[in-house]
């Protein structure tokens, strides 16, 4: 895959020789927990199946489909509708429950090396706690807490639109657990940086931004929403500028680590986001289209660093130059 | 199972809808199992952009003695017209094979396949299973007219007594079809009917099989994005075993379902 | 063009004979407005240089670049960068102030037949009257108020993030004239159907939906952001189905009229707009591409509608249809 | 003025590095004046998507009685990749011309022009023009080493008296460039000199033209979205009539404007 906007490689450090792909240092760390490598799937584009096509092994981590502690059925179909750069989803969390995902589900990883990270959604603030707690078992290496669901309590919309739902939900989960938590972010917000600091003020020992984006298309023959839902939710590469500043504000107005989600296709997107200040990233609608994205993705990053004689990923993370450029000090100055 | 790019060997219209596709792919052809489908990565057509999405479709015939996996389709929108652009040499991407195929009960004498359209290229490799195993084939092809019947030829050189129905003649209408069915089962001992796509055809054969006690499958259709049961947009209503309503995925508990568990739509 | 997902039109209403590209009445009603079809150009990607290429008597109204009331510079280089689908923009809002406006752009549609709007911004509440009074002249037909621009009195946040704010700068342009005024919102908001109802209690004439998403992209070889103000705002065809979910929602939280905007390439795209409830559409970033963009989908609108049977264009406007489809029904019902 | 789809007659790279682009477009070559360009709707290169943008692009030659606008091109990035594929009998969107270009005094003895790269492909059309209309030429042309001088043939043709200088030889430097200007002002009279693109010719040619009383203009590079002066993207630094910093427009008031007034970056 070329990025539109790939550009030569920076010419080697001067005097050193360059790293070899293999010696490049790939892992992060995120909070508490190391990762092997910063790549792994979204909530919701991954599961156990991917074991067909790759070798779940090479992953950073795994990230599972959103659970609620009691099951649930999704939205009607169509579910999905695909756009010129992305693609619309209401899926509408349908869930088997926590039971039944750690009777049937949880066994599929054990003996794999990356961490598990168990996505837990839940209708209320009440609901979170006791859910966290019932998921916290053995296998289980961290809870990705979905606050971008919606909240039955506030007519539907999502915990993560208000600073003080994203508190009392998060906090729900942190009394309740002693596993590593993630708070995953909704987009659908004016100011992220504040749900952000809700989420960290909470406890929370990493974000994921962001959840996809409300959206809609219409089909102008049948004049019928293109989702049996109406409206849903919007991924893809098109998404991808937004979510990146999106995470590059989370960054800095917290000091736990950002994880960056939204339209990562190519080796670049995965780079752009750790340079924004991202600790990792998640690749979701990518692998729909090419199954075999994330292991390519470990495979180029590794490359793509030794090229430019990057030896460890990590020194990557927030290394986006907002000094002036000199030829801006024009402007800057008038 | 993964994806591969496959070289077009042809890929030529068949009638006035339809095109018919021939890759190599010599590993795939081994591995495909009539009712599998793959999911294939559509170039963009001349003047527009590549769909998003990749496009199920049927396993129409693998052959592993020559290597090639082929498609039969109608060009239906988007992605078969970026389908239809594809010519010999160039290199096609299709992940697969994905799905659940049909299943077969060697000790029967004789199946029924009902299909009108594409739904043909479905059952086509069933057929051809079934007769090379010596069970036997009654296949009734349904379209809106004689031109339009698909996979004639394929069926009978399989060894199916192949029954044509048409809209142009008046004799594809419900009715009919089922005197049909009928007769096959009476006369010809069929045991099994197996079908897919459409709702109508659906609904009468899970009624026929009901009042002759037929054994049989269907083959269902929705539209996808992952093709390997990640994404849940691919699922369909069933009655489960309990007769509760519940949702399956077409791409990873099926394509091809239990007859009388489908429900109709 | 040829959008992606363009289907064949429905047959021809029974009985019935076409009618003709030429006989289709495209003309539509903004609030007080009657407009001789419903394309327009977007504010900032017009202006009368267009002349060169198109006959400007053409468009349904004239939209020009949002001016202060007081002369500013603009944002550093680079201004623009490009996606996948789309571009960025940090243009910055340079503008020569009121007085140059009416001197020296005004003079240019004298003569011309549609609507000339006005786009006004300003730092303040308070600047908001004084320039919507001094911009009240023979020759604009409408003032487009650019409430999606920064308040400084709330650290830079845009009015149109919030509803109070939203409702004060259009209530002090709504006391200064007599002009119909539109108010043009933000997408970078969580609820915009409130933002929509704030505009409308303050007395606004008609919305547009939306301006620019707020969104960022890093060249990863320099690690300098692409646009020389770091973050800017998003458009084209990227944007679409989160800007026209938004238009969908407004219109059903108002009774004024919404003008879509938001990545319209294609006839379709107009007639997503329109169906999802709009009664005109802005048309930005494809002039850029295609200078003749505008001219294009006034008659392919035409056209389309002549081959489905509409005679007129605004009975279109608002006809989606959110009855349960039958195949729907066994899922509404579960 | 307008977009214009122009097959392509010939698409040839010169050099390592640059390519020369011929179609046929008989109006546009008769409207075309040296320093205006032309916004190119570049094609997806092979194996990526298209580029969003147009590409901005100077007339290298515009012959009127050939009906031809002509390109000289580096291969830069992703458009300029795009527009590399393109082969004789393709079909190319370009939108133009754009723009305010060279003024040349007819009382002038003589010129200087100067560039570097493809600022060459800029300069040439003014070469030629200037020669066509009796002023002389002197041009300097910079580049890295004595094969990467582009447009040797056409300046002479054109009648200039060419001088190359190169990094390799060590002749490009600021000083030994100030001295061949300084020479053909003060042994070949002449009085006006033009650059473009890079800041260190602008500064010189800005210093030498001071300092020697020499008219001249520059053409200037700006990234660009419309191309048509309404986006505001594609602004520069100017030292305005009344000494305030201001900005003009690339696209519009530009890509020529008047030596002395464009501030150096
Ligand atoms: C398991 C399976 C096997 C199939 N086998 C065949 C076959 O052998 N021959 C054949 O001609 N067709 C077959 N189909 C149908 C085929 O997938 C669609 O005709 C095709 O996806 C249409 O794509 P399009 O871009 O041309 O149409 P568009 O209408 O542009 O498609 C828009 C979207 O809807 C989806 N879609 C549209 N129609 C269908 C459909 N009937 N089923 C599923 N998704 C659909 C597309 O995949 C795409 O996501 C099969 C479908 C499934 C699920
Ligand atoms: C008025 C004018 C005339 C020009 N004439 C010529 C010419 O005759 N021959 C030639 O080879 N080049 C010329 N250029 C430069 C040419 O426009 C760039 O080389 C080209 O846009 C690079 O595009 P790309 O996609 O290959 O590079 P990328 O780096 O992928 O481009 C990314 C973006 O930056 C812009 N960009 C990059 N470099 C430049 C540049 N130097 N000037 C303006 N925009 C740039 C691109 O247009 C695009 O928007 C001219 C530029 C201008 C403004
Ligand atoms: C089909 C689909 C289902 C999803 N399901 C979930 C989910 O269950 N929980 C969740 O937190 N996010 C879910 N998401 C959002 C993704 O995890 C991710 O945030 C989003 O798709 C953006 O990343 P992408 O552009 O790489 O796909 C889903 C996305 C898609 C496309
Ligand atoms: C270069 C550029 C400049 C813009 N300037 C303004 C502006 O001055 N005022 C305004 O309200 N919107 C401005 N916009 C936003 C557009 O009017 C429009 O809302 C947006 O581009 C979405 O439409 P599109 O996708 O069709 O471009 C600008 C957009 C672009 C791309
Ligand atoms: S297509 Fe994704 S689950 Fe079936
Ligand atoms: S490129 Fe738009 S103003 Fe110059």
């Amino acid at each position: 895959m070329v990025r539109p906007d790939a550009r030569p490689p920076a010419p080697a450090p001067e005097g050193g020789s360059l790293p070899d792909a293999a010696a490049v240092d790939l892992s992060v760390q995120l909070g508490p927990m190391r990762l092997a490598n910063p790549i792994m799937p979204a909530s919701g584009t991954f599961s156990e199946n991917l074991a067909r096509v790759m070798d779940l092994d090479r992953l950073g981590a795994f990230v599972a489909k959103s659970i609620y502690a009691t099951p649930r059925k999704g939205n009607p179909t169509p579910r999905v509708a695909e756009t010129r750069e992305g693609m619309l989803n209401s899926i509408g969390l349908p869930s088997k429950g926590v039971a039944h995902f750690v009777a049937e589900h949880l066994p599929a990883y054990a003996g794999l090396k990356p961490p598990l990270v168990v996505s837990l959604s839940a209708d209320t603030v009440a609901e979170f706690g006791p859910a966290a707690a019932e998921i916290s078992v053995p296998g289980v290496g961290a809870i990705e807490v979905n606050i971008s669901c919606p909240n039955l309590e506030a007519d539907g919309r999502a915990f993560a639109q208000f600073p003080d739902a994203t508190y009392a939900a998060m906090s729900a989960v942190r009394a309740a657990t002693s596993l590593p938590i993630w708070a995953k972010l909704t987009p659908n917000v004016a100011d992220i940086a504040a749900i952000a600091q809700a989420a960290e003020a909470a406890g929370a020992d990493a974000l994921v931004v962001a959840n996809t984006i409300l959206a809609m298309a219409i089909d102008v023959e049948t004049r019928r929403p293109r989702l049996g839902n109406v409206m849903g939710g919007y991924s893809g590469p098109a998404v991808k500028p937004i979510m990146l500043r999106m995470a590059f504000q989370c960054a800095r107005a917290v000091r736990i680590p950002v994880i960056g989600c939204g339209g990562i296709v190519t080796v670049e997107d995965v780079a752009e986001y750790l340079i924004a200040g991202c600790s990792a990233v998640q690749v979701g609608t990518q692998t729909f289209l090419e199954p075999g994205a994330m292991p390519r993705l470990i495979d180029e990053l590794a490359r793509w660093c030794a090229a430019r004689g990057i030896g460890r990923v990590r020194d990557l993370v927030g290394t986006v130059r907002l000094d002036p450029d000199p030829s801006h000090a024009e402007w800057l100055a008038s | 199972m993964g994806d591969h790019c496959c070289p077009v060997v042809a890929n030529v219209p068949v009638s006035a809808r339809y095109w018919h596709m021939v890759l190599e792919a010599p590993p795939l052809a081994c591995a495909a199992r009539a009712g599998q489908f793959f999911h294939l990565k559509c170039p963009a057509p001349p003047g527009e952009p590549a769909p998003f999405f990749r496009r199920p479709m049927s396993v129409y015939q693998a052959r592993p003695d020559r290597g090639r996996v082929e498609f039969l389709y109608k060009v239906a929108g988007h992605g078969t017209r970026g389908m239809a652009a594809l010519r010999p040499g160039d290199s096609f991407d299709i992940l697969g094979p994905l799905g659940r195929g049909f299943t077969l009960d060697l000790a029967w004498r004789r199946i029924i396949v009902l299909a009108r359209g594409v739904g043909l290229a479905t059952l086509a490799p069933l057929a051809q299973d079934a007769a090379q195993l010596g069970v036997g084939v009654t296949a009734i092809l349904s379209a809106r007219s004689p031109e339009d019947v698909l996979c004639r030829e394929v069926m009978a050189e399989a060894g199916a007594r192949v029954l044509a129905v048409t809209d142009s003649e008046g004799t594809s209408d419900p009715d009919k079809v089922a005197a049909l069915i009928r007769a096959a089962v009476a006369r010809a001992g069929a045991e099994a009917i197996f079908t897919c796509g459409s709702n109508r055809l659906l609904q009468l054969s899970q009624a026929l099989a009901r009042e002759l006690g037929l054994a049989g499958e269907v083959a269902l259709e929705q539209q996808m994005a992952c093709g390997l049961g990640m994404c849940l947009c691919c699922v369909r209503a069933f009655r489960g075993a309990d007769g509760e309503i519940e949702h399956r995925r077409v791409c990873w508990e099926g394509p091809v379902f239990p007859l009388q568990e489908a429900l109709s739509w």
